[in-house]
C-alpha cells in the first residue's frame, strides 16, 4: 500500500546487506563445495579399496617361471572358489612396477628390480570374509603368502571424512548465524534511523506487522540479491580453483566432478539466505516495537 | 469521550509530572489547555493520544478503560485520534501530500477520494503549491499547517493539537482556528494546547489551566460527558 | 575534549564493526596460517629432494655379498670425490623396505622382497652437477646404475606452492577489501544516524578533522577490539584443526609447527585491521563533509 | 558588521526564495525580522550563519566577502555567530549543561569557568533544576531555552534568533528578550525573527520586513555599518 513508507534502500546500512549476505553465502557456498569434492574424493578412493584385498605372493627361490605361474594361478583358482570373492587377477611384475612409480621415482620402472607377485582380489558388496581362514587356507598352495585388506587406511580415510563434515557443519552454521546476526544489526540500524518515522506511524495507528512487512520485504529482497551475487562469485571462485589446480597440481591432487545434487543444494543457498535474512528483520522489528506502548 | 480520574503521570522512574488530574471532555466540545511553559500540557496530551500511560488513576477514552487494553487494540483506537505534535514530526522523505494522506491510508481509503481530500484540504491551508514538497524544504509555519492537515484530515472522533500555532502569523493562525471549530461542528471533541493568550480570549472556549502538574481550573460536573 | 560529542558505540550499526573486522581478521588469520603451514610443508618437502640425489644400484645377479659391497663402497668413493657433492650415503634393505612401508602396506616390512640398493647423495647448496656425465662415469664402477634427481617433483610441488601463494594474497586482499567497505558502510550509517548532530556541531564551528577524529577514533578501537576477537578465535581454530588432523590423518597430513616470525605475522594482523578501519573512517568522514558548505 | 548588497538565494535548482535583498546592519544594533510565513526570514537569517551562500549579489560578513571564503575560513566565523534555530537543534544525547557548553568548549574554555557560566545561565532562563536532564525530557518551553542559552553562551559578536519565543509563555518570552538586550548592550548584533507582533510592539527595536522574499523596510542609509 505505503511502498515507500520508508526509504531503506538509500540507507547505507540497509545497502550494505546485500554485501554481508553475499559474502556470507559466497563462503558457505565454497565450504560446501570443498566438502562436496573431499567427500567425492574419499567416496571414490575407499570404493576402490573397501571392495578389494591385496594378496602378495612372495618370491619362491628358485623355481622355474611355469612353475611359479602355476603356483599363482592355483592361488587365483582358489581365491574364486571362496564364497564373496567376486574376481581376482594377477598383477604381473610390470604393473607392480607402474604402482611403484610414483614412489620409487620415474626411473624405477627401468631398474632391475625384483619384485612379489600380487593378485588384485575383488569382494563381493558386503561379502564377509574371514581373513585369518582365509590366509591359513591359502598358505598350502603358496607358502608364505600374506593377504592385506587396507584395513589401517580405510579407517584413516573415514576419520579426514569425519573432520570435514563437522568442520563443513561448523562453517555453514557459522556462517548463517552471522548472516542473521549481520540482518539483526541492519534491521536495528534501519529502526535507529527510521525511529521517529516508525514512532509516528505507530501513532498513527498503523499495527507491528505493517512495520515489520517493510523490514521484511527488504530484508528479503536484498538478502536475495546478495545470495545470488555471492553464489555466483563462489561458482566462479571454484571453476578457477579447479582449473588452476587440475592445471599446478596434475596427478598430485585428485581431479573430482560435482555432480547435479551438488549443484542444486549450493543453488539453494541464496533462498536460504534470502529466507533467513526476512524472518530475522520480522522476528527484529517485532520483537523491538513490542517493547514499547 | 475522555474522562480521567485522578491521574498521575510519571515518565519511567522519575518524579510525577501530572499529579491527580480529574476531568471530563463530553462529545462535541472545545476546550484550550494553557499554563505555563513545563506545566506538563504536552503529557496531558500524550496521555490522551495513547503516547503514555497513566501511573497512577484511571483514563477513560471513547467508552473503554485505557489500563484494560490490550497492545493489539491500540492501534484501532489511535485512528480515531488526530494529533497535532508540539514539534510537527512530519516524515522527512514523504512529500506534503503524502504526509497528510498516510493516515487516510492507513484508515484504507480510496487513491481517488485521497486526492481529492489532500489536495483541498492542503489548499486549505494556504500550501496549494506545494504539495508535492518535502519538509525540509517548506518553513517552519509551512511544515506546522501540513502537520495540521495531517491531524484532521481523517475526521478524527477526538483531534488534540499542541501549539499548532507556534510558527505562523496571526492571520494564518485565525484560519487554522477556523478550521478546528470546522471540525468541531461536525461533531470532534478538540482539545488545543497554546500559548496564545490573544487566540484564547479571541475565541471564548472553556479553559483547562495546568500549573506545576495540577489542574486548577476544571469543567462544571454538568459538562461532563 | 568532547569524548561524547557523538554516542557511536550505542548505535546497532557501530556495534557490529567489531563483528564484521573481527570476521575479517579471523578468515585473514586462517588464510595466512594455512599457507604458511602448506609453505613449511612444500619447504621442507622441497628441501628434502633438492639437495639429494638417488642412485639406484640394481642387483648384480649372481654376485657376493662382499663383492657387492665392495661395489656400492667404490661407488659412495667415487661420489665422494665429485666436486659438489656433500655426502653419500648407503641405504641398507632394511632402510629401503620401510621407506617402502606407508606404500606397500604395513605388512611388506615382513615379505621377502629383494630391494635394490640406494645411495642418498646430499649435494652442495647451489652446487651445479652435470647428471649425465656423472652417470656416464659411476657406471663404470658399477653398470646398470641410475640417478634420479626428482626434477619432475620438484616442478610439480613449485606450481602448487605457487598457487597457494597467490590464493592467499588474493584471499587476503579481498577480506582486508571488505573489511574497508564495511568500515565505510558503518561510518557512513553513523554519519547517517548523527547527521543532524554532525551538521549541528559543524554550524557550531567544528572543523572537519575535529568531527573526523570522533569517527576515526572509534573505528579504531572497534577495529582493535574486533581484531584481537577474531584472532583468537583463529588461533583457536588453528589448533583445533592442528589437533583434529594429527588425530585422524596422522601419517596421511604431514604435521607442521608454525615458527616464531609466522605468530608474529599473524599477531601483526588486529593492528593492521585497526589502522585500515581508522583510515578508512577519517577518509570517509572528510569525503562526506567536504561536500557540504 | 553585516552588509548585503542585491543578494538573492535559492535552493538547489528550485526557484529564488529571497529577491535582490540589500541591507546593513551596524555593529551593536538591534534587529527584529517580521513577515508572513513562507517569506523567507529563515532563510535569510540562514544566510547569516553561513548554512546557505547567496546565488546571486555579496553578502558581507565582520568585513569579509562571504562568496571568497574557502571553506577552511568558516569554522572560525561561525564560532562568532549565536544562533537560535526554530527548530532547536539541541544534541539529544547530551544533557541541557553540555549541549550549552558545547560552543564554549569548541573555543577552548576551560572546565571551572564553563560549569560556572553554564549553570548561572541556566539558572536565569528557569532550568536550574534541569541542568543534567536531556532534551527528549525537557518540555517544548525548556528545550528552546537551552537553544537559546547555547546560542549566547560564548557573547557572540552576532546573535541570530528564529521565532524564540515560538514555545514559551509570555512571561519567559519577556525574560529571554531581556536576556537578548542584556547581551545587545554588551555589544553583540542581533537579528531576530519572529511572529509575535505583541512582542514587536512592546520592544521598539527597528523592523526588517520580508514578504515574498522581498524586504519592505530598509534600514536608513545613516544606520549602515
Ligand atoms: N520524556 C520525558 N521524560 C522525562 N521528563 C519529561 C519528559 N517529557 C517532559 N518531561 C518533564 O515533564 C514536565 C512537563 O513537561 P511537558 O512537556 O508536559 O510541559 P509543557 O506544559 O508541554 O511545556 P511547554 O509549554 O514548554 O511545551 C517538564 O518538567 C519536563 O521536564
Ligand atoms: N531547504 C529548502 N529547500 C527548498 N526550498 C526551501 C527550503 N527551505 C525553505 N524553502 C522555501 O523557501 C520559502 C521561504 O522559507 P523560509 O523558511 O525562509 O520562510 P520563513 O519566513 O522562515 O517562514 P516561517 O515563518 O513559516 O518559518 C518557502 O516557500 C519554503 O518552501
Ligand atoms: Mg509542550
Ligand atoms: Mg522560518
Amino acid at each position: 500500500m505505503l511502498r515507500n513508507d520508508l526509504p531503506l534502500g538509500a540507507d547505507a546500512a540497509a545497502r550494505f546487506l546485500p554485501w554481508i549476505v553475499g559474502t556470507m553465502v559466497y563462503l558457505a557456498a565454497l565450504a560446501l563445495a570443498s566438502a562436496f569434492a573431499v567427500n567425492l574424493a574419499i567416496g571414490s578412493w575407499r570404493a576402490d579399496i573397501t571392495g578389494e584385498l591385496t594378496v602378495e605372493v612372495p618370491d619362491f627361490g628358485d623355481v622355474a617361471d611355469t612353475e611359479r605361474q602355476a603356483r599363482l594361478e592355483a592361488v587365483v583358482t582358489d581365491l574364486l572358489a571362496i564364497d564373496g570373492v567376486e574376481g581376482a587377477a594377477l598383477i604381473g611384475p610390470e604393473e607392480v612396477r607402474r604402482l611403484l612409480e610414483p614412489w620409487l621415482g620415474p626411473d624405477a620402472a627401468a631398474a632391475d628390480l625384483p619384485l612379489p607377485d600380487l593378485i588384485a582380489v575383488t569382494l563381493a558388496r558386503d561379502a564377509a570374509v574371514d581373513l585369518p581362514a582365509l590366509e591359513a587356507k591359502l598358505d598350502e598352495t603358496a607358502p608364505g603368502l600374506r593377504i592385506d585388506d587396507h584395513r589401517g587406511w580405510i579407517e584413516r580415510i573415514d576419520r579426514i571424512g569425519t573432520l570435514v563434515e563437522l568442520l563443513t557443519a561448523a562453517v555453514v552454521l557459522l556462517v548463517a548465524g552471522a548472516a542473521a546476526l549481520a540482518v539483526v544489526f541492519v534491521t536495528r540500524t534501519g529502526l535507529d534511523i527510521h525511529r521517529q518515522t516508525v514512532d509516528l506511524v505507530h501513532m498513527l495507528g498503523a499495527r507491528d506487522g505493517y512495520i515489520a512487512r517493510l523490514f521484511e520485504r527488504h530484508a528479503l529482497a536484498f538478502g536475495f540479491i546478495g545470495g545470488i551475487l555471492g553464489l555466483a562469485a563462489a561458482i566462479a571462485t571454484i571453476s578457477a580453483i579447479g582449473l588452476a589446480a587440475s592445471r599446478a597440481g596434475a596427478g598430485l591432487l585428485p581431479t573430482v566432478h560435482l555432480g547435479l545434487p551438488h549443484w542444486v543444494a549450493l543453488a539453494c543457498l541464496p533462498f536460504a539466505a534470502a529466507a533467513v535474512a526476512m524472518l530475522t528483520a520480522r522476528w527484529t522489528v517485532l520483537r523491538t516495537l513490542s517493547r514499547g506502548l | 469521550m475522555v474522562l480521567l480520574e485522578d491521574v498521575s503521570v510519571r515518565y519511567g522512574t522519575g518524579p510525577e509530572v501530572l499529579h491527580d488530574i480529574s476531568f471530563a471532555l463530553a462529545p462535541g466540545s472545545f476546550h484550550f489547555l494553557v499554563g505555563p511553559s513545563g506545566a506538563g500540557k504536552s503529557t496531558l496530551l500524550k496521555l490522551l493520544h495513547l503516547a503514555v500511560r497513566p501511573s497512577r488513576g484511571r483514563l477513560n477514552l471513547f467508552g473503554r478503560d485505557v489500563n484494560a487494553l490490550a497492545r493489539a487494540d491500540l492501534p484501532a483506537m489511535r485512528r480515531r485520534i488526530g494529533v497535532v505534535f508540539q514539534e510537527f514530526r512530519l516524515i522527512p522523505h514523504l512529500s506534503a501530500f503524502d504526509n497528510v494522506a498516510l493516515p487516510l491510508r492507513l484508515a484504507g481509503a480510496k487513491g481517488g477520494e485521497i486526492r481529492q481530500h489532500v489536495t483541498e484540504l492542503l489548499q486549505w491551508v494556504g500550501l496549494g503549491d506545494q504539495i508535492e514538497t518535502r519538509p525540509a524544504r517548506l518553513s517552519g509555519g509551512q511544515q506546522q499547517r501540513v502537520a495540521i492537515a495531517r491531524a484532521v484530515i481523517a475526521r478524527p472522533s477526538l483531534l488534540i493539537a499542541d501549539e499548532p500555532t507556534g510558527n505562523v502569523d496571526d492571520r494564518i493562525a485565525m484560519r487554522l482556528m477556523y478550521l478546528f471549530e470546522e471540525l468541531n461542528k461536525l461533531g470532534t471533541t478538540v482539545l488545543i494546547a497554546t500559548h496564545n493568550e490573544a487566540l484564547v480570549n479571541r475565541f471564548g472556549h472553556r479553559q483547562l489551566r495546568l500549573d506545576g502538574g495540577r489542574l486548577l481550573t476544571r469543567p462544571r460536573p454538568a459538562e461532563v460527558g
